[in-house]
């Protein structure tokens, strides 16, 4: 099979779907020994300057509009309320910070979590629990999803903007949960990815 | 660590000095509702002290803080609780900033304490603006869009069903074809009975007196060639009944010649 | 504004659009002046040889998986439902005799149409009532929806081949041909005598 045809496949394959494919489904209708991933850069080039463009999301592959026609295309979006302060602030720390704990997040914002924002937020199925601090409480720890990095067209967390600036400054080390307690040591605490939640596509 | 404490203690106060100022404070009309807890407070009072969150005073920030809870934990006690706590821990902060540092291996430094706090407000500070370039990315279904129709549809119930173009014609054809055998079926052609003919011919056939063209006692009413044809054989099997009960005589001159027929009265 | 650039806005436009297109809906966001049908059949020129196609249905524009690569979509459509011969045969009645009645369904197939079938094409949104017919009772007509065409490929009803092209294309071959000349072939129309149903859509 040709190159043009192999790459015919991998354009029907994305263009019919409104979700992001890996490269190993992709692969999976192709001839054994097809270079999905030169396939896959290929076919991006080709729609660079396009209306749509093929980008890399959670680590899989999807065609969306390009971004310089957002102001075309924006929507007031209806369904999803607004996000709060309170609630966009806790989604960057829990993304930042991830794997955090309920008190963590207080503890960087200073001020308790209410109650409904954790709700919002695993309802957007933006965040999810990932697993078990191994501290005492066993408490439950948070991450964010696939789905949050395709919505923000991140490939992967490490490439959240401007990641690197703040672990350089510090601000991303283990968060002391002894909050308004600023007298104790930061004990770091080992992440235990127990109880992990179903790792779900 | 101890003996570097005075020295810190007077760079406090030197910042506290420089950057007090009567103005700022009294611009600072607060109320807790606007804020999301203490630190968003305290970060918003360093900032009004105009320089980097690194250099603020933390003396002068916990005064202001203070004088913020002051007047605030009049109107929402409930609310203040969190305040409350943080204003305590800041007048403690105040007062080991102040006053001369006791020796303690336990314990952490006022200054340490101070640099912590400046910390933590760096580290609300960055997060907010993380998070603001994170909500100003372009999101999906707001800025960019996935297909509206994708084609692989799972979950539509559209695409409940399957039929294709050759399906749909194959069951128009099949219908038309059953529906033609049915119509040979259904339409029974009309006929002009032998005994319509038997009829016709005995009335008709007193009235002529000679030998008569047979088909001259064709109906005038007869439509199509079908229907001429059944009255036709109709009236020759007639003939033929008629003879056989010798109420008749039929002559054919020639082959396929016109038939003649007259009655013939036995009874004469 | 650039020729390719107004390309970009319908080919985005398309892309996520959730439903065809008509070119006024595109022009609509497009500078005045624009000239929609050429842009139109530009893009359509440009995909022609891709994996997707663009295509206009019923009027309106669409992308579309090309139709060799159909069979790469195919897994998914396995698991759905068949329609039963009769109302695979309804459904042919009505879209060649539109508008009809269930009555005049029921003649023309010489037996009484069960329950379900009408149910059946209609929630597959192939069917849809028409209006009233002016005679007593005011029975309820049928007719095809655009969804329909869609589904088909059609760009109008008329694009149903006529029963001399059904023979020609040997759909009919055991039917004789001088017999099926006495049978009705109607010709499928969209004039609508009928009183119009709540235009709703």
């Amino acid at each position: 099979m040709e190159t043009m045809e192999q790459i015919r496949i991998v354009e029907a394959l994305l263009f019919a779907s409104d979700k992001p494919l890996s490269s190993i489904a992709l692969a999976d209708c192709l001839p054994e020994g097809a270079n999905i991933d030169q396939l896959l850069t290929d076919l991006r080039e080709q729609y660079a300057n396009r209306g749509v463009n093929l980008v890399e999301v959670a680590g899989k592959w999807m065609f969306q509009t390009a971004p310089d026609l957002a102001f075309l295309l924006r929507k007031e979006v209806e369904q999803e309320r607004r996000l709060s302060r309170a609630a966009v602030e806790t989604l960057a720390i829990i993304s930042y910070h991830q794997p955090v704990t309920r008190a963590e997040v207080e503890e960087v914002r200073g001020v308790s979590l209410s109650k409904g924002i954790l709700d919002v937020l695993m309802e957007a199925e933006w965040v999810r629990p990932i697993g078990r601090r191994r501290t005492p409480g066993r408490p439950m720890t948070y991450g964010t999803s696939d789905h949050f990095l395709v919505h923000f067209g991140l490939n992967s967390i490490k490439d959240l903007p401007g990641l690197a600036e703040l672990k350089a400054a510090g601000f991303l080390d283990n968060v002391n949960t002894s909050r308004l307690n600023l007298l104790d040591d930061p004990k770091p605490t080992e992440e235990q990815p127990e109880l992990p939640v179903s790792s779900g596509e | 660590m101890n003996t570097k404490e005075p020295e810190q203690q007077s760079a406090f106060e030197e910042q506290a000095s420089v950057i007090l100022s009567p103005d700022d404070e009294e611009r600072l009309i607060l109320d807790i509702d606007g804020f999301e807890g203490p630190l968003d407070v305290l970060l918003t009072l360093a900032r009004t002290q105009k320089v980097d969150l690194k250099q603020i005073s933390i003396l002068e920030l916990v005064q202001q803080f203070l004088k913020f809870v002051d007047d605030a934990k009049v109107q929402k006690l409930e609310k203040a609780a969190d305040y409350l706590v943080m204003a305590a821990w800041l007048a403690y902060l105040k007062s080991r900033l102040l006053l001369p540092e006791e020796t303690s291996e336990d314990e952490l430094s006022a200054e340490e304490m101070a640099a912590r706090l400046t910390h933590q407000l760096q580290r609300l500070s960055a997060i907010r603006d993380a998070s603001a370039t994170l909500m100003s990315r372009n999101q999906l279904k707001r800025d960019v869009f996935a297909r509206g129709m994708p084609e692989p549809v799972i979950v539509t119930k559209n695409a409940t069903y399957e039929l294709s173009l050759y399906e749909l014609l194959r069951g128009y054809a099949d219908h038309k074809t059953r529906k033609s055998i049915a119509d040979i079926r259904i339409h029974k052609r009309e006929v002009y009975t032998l005994d319509q003919a038997l009829e016709r011919l005995r009335g008709l056939i007193g009235i002529a007196v000679d030998w008569t063209d047979l088909f001259q006692f064709l109906p005038d009413s007869i439509e199509g060639d079908d229907m001429t044809r059944s009255v036709k054989a109709s009236l020759f099997t007639a003939s033929l009944e008629m003879a056989r009960e010798g109420k008749a005589e039929i002559v054919q001159k020639q082959t396929f010649g016109p038939l003649y027929i007259r009655k013939k009265d036995r009874s004469d």
